[in-house]
């Protein structure tokens, strides 16, 4: 309404922003609009809620949509920037963006840093400069944060492979640790973290001050016959990475200074199916998308998007999901989708909602019946993450 | 100068609020009136730009005509009648107030849209909340006396993310100003 | 092929980035690929061809397209950054980019500059930085160069209404001309520009030096009751501005010194239909769009986007195209559209090519015909234009 | 240490081709090798991590059965079975060569994939162009042996910028290497 008094007038206009900065300071929204007066504010948010999921805009497009799953209502957004990866505080204090900016777009001069907002307001507390980092969409494992919070790591390949290190307590980059032949990160509690390899093995980085120790497993995977999902879940409670293969072998370990790495089963075994091979020509039952896998911590459910079709076939998009029960190691259910979907995540409380979304829609699912709740266009269709979703 | 000009249009106005009080007083004052009540006698201007040619509920567009006053959240709510970009209530903030994040613009587009409950026109500041990435929800595209740039602010394509931090665009309210008669 | 020798050694990275250097200066293309060896190198546009067009991206959406009216295939795209608007050299040897830049996407330092491309190669020449500029999608008349193509003049809101000067053969800004109430560009051969006002007018500014007169004409349009399209069509030949009513009347003004207006007369009446009007609930073929109307200047034929609709639908997507022949003042042929479009553009060669566009797709038609030449998905929903085009 | 060690990887690679002349000689030798005609004996490489599990023709996956040889402007072109990208050759580039304006990243992934007119199968370099917004024509998703980060060389997700006066990603071409066998 304030036009008339500032068209055309710079100190006005100067004005306008003291006052604005006065209204949007307001700390309680001002009551119901009613006709006679209105007063403009910026709304906040509360505490995370557990059935929110975050849904990042798909790729070069920035954005990360927050919507609530029992309303199928956006709450806010996230300045989640084209060319970076997003991780939330284990205690849901700060939204984290490790992200590279250009001073002019896509010239100029490059910027990484990792950046913090406060989630009540959605307000940029903090930029943490760092060394360069990848640029790649669609994975949520090269930005992690340490269980206590305290320590962000941050994938690079240059095309040498490193992880930088950020000292998330005191807001400043601490040193690159050199991780050769590896990548896809998880926090390891004994101090540092853990990534999938090249040759097969689970790297263990043991970060001491300044000096790094890099051990290695025993192989057990094949990177280049049956890879393993990049995209994997890790569960700060139990110390425990889930990881899923091509074929669609699961396998367990347990994250510490030593990895113990379980056994690998087949999720078409698991549900009766004839286990997935490499073999050419061969029709199967088979995991795919970009993300392919969600873990209920608390009930052990792992929800695994499928479609039917012959190996090298990853990144088709998904005609079902399984559910597995991981203690049981059976596929207890199987639902189909109407639409197929290239990721899914799961809220982490005791009335779990599943999120699935394609390029161009997002449904919510009742996790345990598998009705639908809320079907939302242009949420967004990229990487989906729930509060402790990692 | 022949030219029309609306610097002079807003200091006239601001006079008329002002009661020959000096310019910087007044703006002091405005301000206040602003944070606590930002309804002033805008007719002089809402004539003049806004309300022609057709204000009078008699004569209503197709807008008009259809428009509903239930759901801020889709594009045949009356106060949208001339709104161009995603509404701020499919985003995490209302009708008049902004999503998380974001910033209230000082300054508006107008429109004059006519409330089916009372049949009567009132005038709408369309703010836009700046400073996130734009929204995505809800757009909308509506032209009820929506003119060109060289009416800005009866035009709604014009980024309205003046004196805030960032001028991002993210999405847009549609502030009841008051009655447009 | 160079990643083993590459992968994990900056040194030798940065020698295969000078090797790149060699091959990318290439002055010609190597032969057709053969099976037994290929080297990489980066094409060259020829100079802009008369049934080129540049399809701008939609909104929120960088890039232009130079797709090629004959072929239907794209030949590069000139970087049009989120916020800005391009201008084409009227003798085609550079093209312009007036846009606003932040050093941190949609945080840090605004920059405001012409950017200069060079149109063979498509590299960027130089940048000129200047004041602020309006921040607005798709404008034709933002951002326009004087016929010598020596001065660019860059409209800015803030929210009082001015003008850069940009001097393009210095490179440098000059300065700024305060144009209260008025908007909507034309270069003036007189040695400044034009522009439509609010007050029904038309302001012209004539530079002389570091100071400019502005001199406004008699009312002849009512900018609140029946606009003019801002995006109206300036020949640069016949010094003569065409301009669109809402109602559908058409003006055209001879630019200069002193500009003579001419009689407005009406599309509808011109092809024997009611005259437009802006009475409520009356229904008519009115001119609509984002881009609504070009001219092919040699002919004299204004192609005007046409939809029917009550009064204030000035945006509705058209349904057909009405072909005026303006110094008969005479609709020749009505073409309607299978799909509805918002933008339009023709080009200026004897036999020329109409251009339309929706969001999602770009038709070619033969201007004489209108038979139907390609159809491109994805060549981008924005402003179109062609050589010689404004 | 334990670990693949890519570096030694190439390491290897290149004192075989180096004849055991020092690293540097060697590299410039290698340059002109680049330009002059880009084709070396990658097959260790290949062999080692592009060729498995299945490079002879006899076992051909869905892309390979259904490729052709006579549009690279469509995504089942024969060289496209890795690639997710846009394809250059859409966008004013080649299939091996840049758009204007763009640049050839010095570095790429690979992928291996069968001719169907001589059911023999080559290596393929994918080399990403640079410096210009994304083409956004002729997207294409194929992922035959594709893999995951931790084999980046056979991961179609990465921006190959690397080296490149801009990281902007532009579009992705498909340059023959040699026979895979």
């Amino acid at each position: 309404m304030t036009i008339p008094m500032f068209h055309g007038s710079r100190r006005l206009l100067a004005i306008g922003a003291a006052l604005l900065a006065t209204t949007a300071a307001a700390q309680t929204p001002a009551a119901a609009p009613v006709l006679e007066s209105e007063t403009a504010y910026t709304h906040k948010l509360p505490a995370a809620q557990p059935h929110w999921a975050f849904i990042r805009g798909a790729f070069d497009s920035g954005g990360t949509r927050i919507f609530d799953g029992d309303t199928g209502k956006m709450k806010g957004m996230i300045d989640t920037s084209k060319w970076s990866d997003m991780a939330l505080d284990p205690t849901n204090s700060f939204y984290y963006v490790s992200e590279t900016i250009w001073t002019k777009t896509i010239r100029g001069t490059r910027q990484d840093m990792v950046s913090i907002y406060d989630p009540v307001d959605l307000k940029l507390l903090a930029e943490v400069p760092m060394p360069g980092r990848l640029l790649i969409g669609e994975r949520k494992n090269n930005f992690v944060i340490s269980d206590d919070g305290k320590t962000g790591y941050v994938y690079n390949l240059s095309p040498a492979s490193s992880v930088n290190v950020v000292d998330l307590g005191k807001r400043k980059f601490v040193q690159t640790v050199d991780l050769a032949g590896c990548a896809s990160l998880m926090p390891n509690p004994a101090g540092g973290f853990s990534a999938l390899c090249g040759d097969g093995t689970l790297a263990t980085a043991l970060i001491n001050g300044k000096s790094a120790t890099i051990t290695h497993s025993a192989p057990f995977f094949s990177a280049t016959n049956d890879p393993i999902f990049d995209n994997f879940v890790y569960d700060r409670g139990k110390r425990q990475a889930t990881f899923l293969s091509y074929t669609g072998l699961i396998t367990q370990a347990t994250i510490g200074a030593t990895p113990v790495i379980g056994e690998s089963w087949s999720i078409q075994a698991a549900a009766g199916v004839r286990p997935g091979d490499t073999k050419p020509l061969d029709v199967n039952w088979l995991p795919s998308g970009r993300q392919p896998l969600a873990l209920h911590r608390a009930s052990g459910h792992l929800y695994v998007l499928m479609h039917m079709g012959e190996y090298w076939t990853q990144k088709a998009p998904a005609t079902e999901v399984w559910d597995v029960d991981l203690a049981a190691k059976k596929v207890v259910k199987r639902y189909p989708l109407k639409t197929p979907v290239e990721h899914i995540e799961v809220t982490q409380d005791a009335k779990p909602l599943i999120f699935v979304n394609s390029e161009t829609t997002t449904w919510v699912f009742d996790a345990k019946t598998f009705e639908k709740k809320f079907e939302m266009e242009r949420a967004g269709g990229g990487l989906l993450d729930t509060v402790v979703g990692r | 100068m022949a030219g029309f000009d609306i610097d002079g249009f807003g200091e006239k106005l601001l006079r008329k609020f002002a009661g020959g009080t000096s310019r910087r007083s007044l703006l002091t004052r405005l301000g206040m009136t602003i944070v606590a009540a930002p309804v002033f006698p805008l007719l002089p201007v809402s004539r003049a730009n806004a309300a022609k040619p057709d204000r009078s509920p008699e004569a209503k567009t197709a807008f008009a005509r259809n428009a509903q006053t239930k759901d801020d959240t889709k594009c045949d709510y009356w106060r949208s009648c001339a709104i161009d970009g995603f509404l701020c209530s499919c985003c995490g903030g209302g009708v008049s107030s902004c999503p998380p994040g974001s910033e209230p613009s000082p300054v508006s587009w107008v429109g004059t849209c006519i409330n089916p409950d009372d049949g009567k026109a009132y005038l709408i500041a369309y703010r836009d909340c700046c400073g996130k990435p734009i929204c995505g929800q809800c757009g909308c595209d509506n032209t009820d006396r929506e003119t060109q740039l060289y009416v800005p602010q009866l035009n709604n394509d014009v980024i309205w993310c003046f004196g805030t931090k960032s001028m991002e665009y993210h999405c847009s309210t549609g502030v009841l100003v008051g009655k447009a008669q």
